[in-house]
């Protein structure tokens, strides 16, 4: 399928592939290219990181909560959290590939570690609990992704961790 | 007047208070300096480190914040010291006017055994159990014997889910009243717990009452609150649809509470917690000596102020309001939003909110205490804003609170709207057949049902914009050679908003 | 459905649809690509170049737009061709359903002379004065003679103020004829004009009714709307002051509605507007065809949501509501908030709106079609938003509407809300003592009264963070020799918000 | 009056003088200088032009709604318009000097221009019509600030205008 988008002037050509649930888009510059589009959105920005799209007839919006990466977008009630990557480099990077290599884990927000349940080289198997840090009174234990050992661990309990802080390693 | 609180309460008492042309004083901690409650009132005090225990709950700085800013009178709002006796006794001894009932009524209806035996004095049915802390296992176990099981183990000085364990059998008995009293411990200051029967799929009821400093007392019917999750109400209504389809019973809970409110010389507002089972029998639970967060429900169906109404009789004013004058209209619902991840079990989202957009037009109400680009603070609860919406059936509340929801966007941090959104369509909740335990049931099967759309479209658009907006402002033709300046955008669609 | 409207009433009626699950259509002309109700709206449809001749008001435009977006019904909203027995005749050939009554009885109550006569021969009041419109200047002349002056020129066509004169003296009445006929040519294509006898401080109070394609129809009481500025209603509320006092008038004057309306076969929603003198006399004027801006305020008091029984009944489903059931509770207001300047002559004043925050919490609702980065175009009607509060009396809310006139702000274009915050302090009008002058008789001192505010730290600080914001994010402390860089800032305060 | 302002962590003192019903402020980077204040304001920058204020414990927003001059800035309720000025070039120009030399008559809003109600050369007197410009279907008829003759027209009837252009001068 290709789109035709135009963001406040500016157009883009769009290719979109469906891989069952998952999909990957090519986008390209059209100014040049004659027109292949399957379909026309309409793109103004009227607040900042706010999109209202006319797709067609079809009204919605896009809101773009900030540029972290992966980007946290809104398009009408759902939420996508989008990468993006150069075509050179999109080989291999599949979610299935997650639980395979040393594993961080890291913290899911701002708290502190109240408790640190395995050791150094411990085996460790999936969904293990690892390491529990405290947030607005309320315990949440990390788990293991994957079967393995415990490589490194940087957390230490009474510690306050920051988001994202890598906590210890499983490979 | 002071308003001792913070977040969202706060906002709505110091909204209250500018109608009644009183002048506001906020208080906050140091995490607090940027919250909306200290923007909107019209004096504001520090009173401390972000640590509660050092600020929002010290009697002695609030108590000197009143004391420079020359309030008359403080609202404590709900948590914090609002069922404290203690801080209640030192405002009194403080002449400073406390927003609720006596410092004496707090301490006997702060106790659930104490305010359990009030309630049996005054005849109103309890749920059997334990009339007070239980001193050891063996106790326990002869008591929890005698009801049945499955039991409840409860902590006698708190609520909201702390220290609350459920017991099937005899072999979790010993390591559940483990954990529960260190979790009291850890949350009351006292590890005292005791011992309930368990009712099956239990429905949270809970009666509003209101009573002057002359005698008068009277009640402002049920809101049901049977939507919890860790035993935390996240959606309540009025009228109840248990209620709805049985007339009767809010005058017969009505009349229990305010049976038990008299007995204890209740004062201000007020609400009597019962649980019912699916055929109508109720049971009385524990009184919560304040403001409820979830009074505007009541404000939308009974149509009074119940903040105002809190202020004028705590001024001394007589309640002019005769039991008979109190009417309910239509139905009203409340979701509480969340800075909270309800695929991790609930767990809080704090951060900084990148976009907050309130829903609005007719029958809509926010009770609100964020804004973009503030930070949600760590340290307390993680209550971003009430949304409330009443029409004149209970189903066309529920359409309407779906409008609302979709108009409710917030971004940066995460947070439950998404469930409600699906709660919404669930067939139980529809149906109004509720009970405690129906938003657990529902989550088993949640993220299955959220976890697809097949939007390409919706997503192609999100994706391209994504990129335009970090910076590939510009994306050049093709070159000569036919090949383009390319780049892959991959988009995994989150579970849920 | 397609919504053929803009602003804050298509945004109304897509919420509307948005209960219902009905998918709803937005039109926009050039110049409101980036209106709020595109964005609202599940589908968008552009209809022509900015002039509302070419686009809005495009009966062929607005058709085709429904055809390719296969809409079912039209909601006209009010203003452009809500009013159009025309644009309602097409839509019934074009098999699409309009929400209101039928052409005919659009053509019928859309001319004051000839709905005038209906009132007559309804048995209904209505205001001495000719019948028909005036032929040329000696008629007139005549007419007023008889009548006694002051009279009243007004416009056949339409409303709104455009096409009216007050006439104090016969040599003023020539001139007035002719400003007044070539003010309603301009506005509604017809420049004929008629007499009546004015009323000395007339209230204006109007009747909402209902009625389904059954032959049921009910009035939903009065609605006040004495204050204005240029024959614009610019405040409105319900129940009237002047209800309130006496309150069999609620009963006759919505007898008579409800007798007119049935003598004009009306279905769906309509308002009847009459003029009342301070004794409690009323006049038959003229019939609004349509939802009407402040609809708001009758939802509040009587819970009723007009706009999804508008939808309901032109679904043909019957009105279930007998009039027995209409019952009214407490008191709402409403201010319409333009982007105009009260101090140039309630002139226009489009542009950028550079902040702009709503209020919300209690008895609060907003309806609105703005947002901050929006520029209010200069084609079209500057309202930016309604906002209406309800409370269980007339003084509280008025004491809500000055707490939610304080939460909302608008910076970057000149809005009336200073001038609300003000009026709501007058005694005459906190007395309830309204009559269509009150609004003139009040600006003559408003700008004197607005001119100071002794309040210099506040400003001192405002300067402060003007400079800072403006760029200097870091002055220098004094230098060696004890010169400092200093700047000098000056504050004029604006003479209201 | 003296005030300390501490706007996010930075110190300024003020110097206010009153003059009647308008004030003068003197402003100063305070960081090496003794506190010589009356009074102490807290400032925190909420939102993008939106700043909370503790002024002692008197708490109001102030909000900058843009960069143009004068700015507009709104304290609590009130409106005020700012101008800035340098120390040394603050004599003379003062509002009384206002309606002294050549006056450019300009737009107040986008509009149309429909009617001239003068020619150039033309005496006029103070409050005297000169132009009739028309948007959002009203009429709006500009005023000669002073007595004096038009010395130049540079608007055209029926043309359309933007905001803030001149349209005609009286000198």
């Amino acid at each position: 399928m290709k789109l035709r988008v135009e963001v406040d002037g500016e157009e883009y050509l769009l290719d979109l592939n469906r891989q069952g649930s998952e999909a990957t888009y090519q986008l390209r510059g059209v100014s040049n290219e004659s027109g292949q589009a399957s379909g026309l959105a309409s793109v103004v920005e009227t607040q900042a990181g706010v999109y209202s799209v006319l797709l067609g007839n079809r009204s919605f919006e896009v809101r773009i909560a900030n540029g972290r990466e992966p980007a946290e977008v809104w398009a009408g009630q759902h939420r996508y959290l989008i990468s993006q990557a150069d075509a050179r480099d999109s080989a291999g990077k599949r979610k299935g590939a997650a639980a395979v290599g040393p594993q961080e884990i890291r913290a899911q927000m701002p708290g502190k570690v109240i408790g640190i349940l395995v050791a150094p080289g411990q085996h460790v198997e999936a969904g293990q609990g690892l390491i529990i840090v405290e947030a607005m009174k309320m315990q949440n234990e990390m788990r293991s992704p994957k079967d393995g050992v415990v490589s490194k661990i940087k957390a230490v309990a009474g510690a306050t961790v920051a988001q994202g802080e890598v906590l210890m390693t499983v490979e | 007047m002071l308003v001792a609180n913070r977040g969202e309460i706060a906002v709505r008492v110091i909204r209250a208070l500018r109608e009644m042309n009183v002048a506001s004083v906020a208080i906050f901690s140091e995490a607090d300096r940027r919250a909306l409650h200290v923007q909107m009132a019209d004096e504001a005090v520090p009173v401390g480190p972000a640590a509660s225990s050092e600020s929002y709950l010290s009697i002695p700085r609030i108590l000197h914040a009143a004391k420079i800013t020359a309030a008359e009178a403080i609202h404590p709002g709900y948590g914090f010291l609002s069922e404290n006796a203690e801080f209640a006794s030192a405002c009194e001894r403080a002449h400073i006017k406390f927003i609720g009932p006596s410092s004496q009524t707090i301490e006997q209806m702060g106790s659930k055994t104490a305010a359990r035996r009030v309630a049996i004095a005054a005849g109103a049915p309890v749920v059997p159990g334990t009339q007070q802390g239980i001193r050891d296992y063996d106790e326990a176990r002869r008591t929890a014997a005698g009801i049945g099981y499955p039991v409840l183990l409860k902590a006698a000085a708190g609520g909201g889910g702390k220290g609350m364990r459920r017991v099937d059998r005899e072999s979790e008995l010993e390591s559940a009243m483990r954990g529960a009293s260190s979790e009291a411990e850890r949350a009351f200051g006292s590890g005292e717990v005791y011992l309930e029967k368990l009712v099956d799929r239990p429905r949270h009821i809970e009666i509003q009452v209101l009573g002057d400093e002359h005698g008068h007392l009277i009640h402002l019917g049920e809101r049901e609150c049977s939507i919890q999750r860790r035993h935390q109400k996240v959606v309540e209504e009025s009228p109840s649809p248990l209620v709805s389809e049985r007339p009767e019973l809010r005058h017969r809970i009505g009349e229990a509470a305010v049976r038990i409110a008299r007995a204890a010389n209740y004062t201000n507002a007020g609400t009597l917690e019962f649980l019912a089972d699916q055929p109508g029998n109720f049971y009385f639970l524990e009184m919560n000596t304040r403001l409820q967060v979830e009074h505007p429900v009541t404000e939308w169906v009974t149509g009074l102020d119940l903040v105002q109404w809190q202020i004028r009789i705590a001024a001394g004013e007589r309640l002019t309001l005769a039991q008979s004058d109190i009417a309910w209209r239509g139905s009203a619902l409340e979701c509480r939003v969340y800075a909270e991840d309800p695929l991790n079990n609930f767990f809080p989202s704090p951060g900084v909110i990148a976009q907050y957009t309130e829903p609005a037009g007719p029958g809509v109400r926010v009770d609100g205490g964020a804004y973009a680009g503030w930070t949600v603070p760590i340290e307390y609860d993680p209550l971003l804003a009430k949304l409330t919406v009443w029409a004149d059936s209970r189903g066309a509340a529920i359409e309407r609170m779906r409008r609302a929801l979709a108009e409710f966007h917030v971004s940066g941090i995460t947070t439950n709207l998404g469930l409600f959104a699906r709660l919404l369509e669930d067939e139980s909740f529809r149906a109004g057949n509720l009970h405690t335990g129906l938003l657990d049931e529902f989550m088993r099967t949640f993220a299955e049902r959220s976890a697809t759309s097949d939007d390409h479209d919706e997503a192609a658009v999100a994706a391209v914009l994504a990129a335009v907006s970090a910076g590939q402002k510009k994306i050049d033709g093709p070159t000569a050679n036919g090949s383009a300046n390319r780049w892959r955008s991959e988009a995994r669609q989150g579970l849920f908003r």
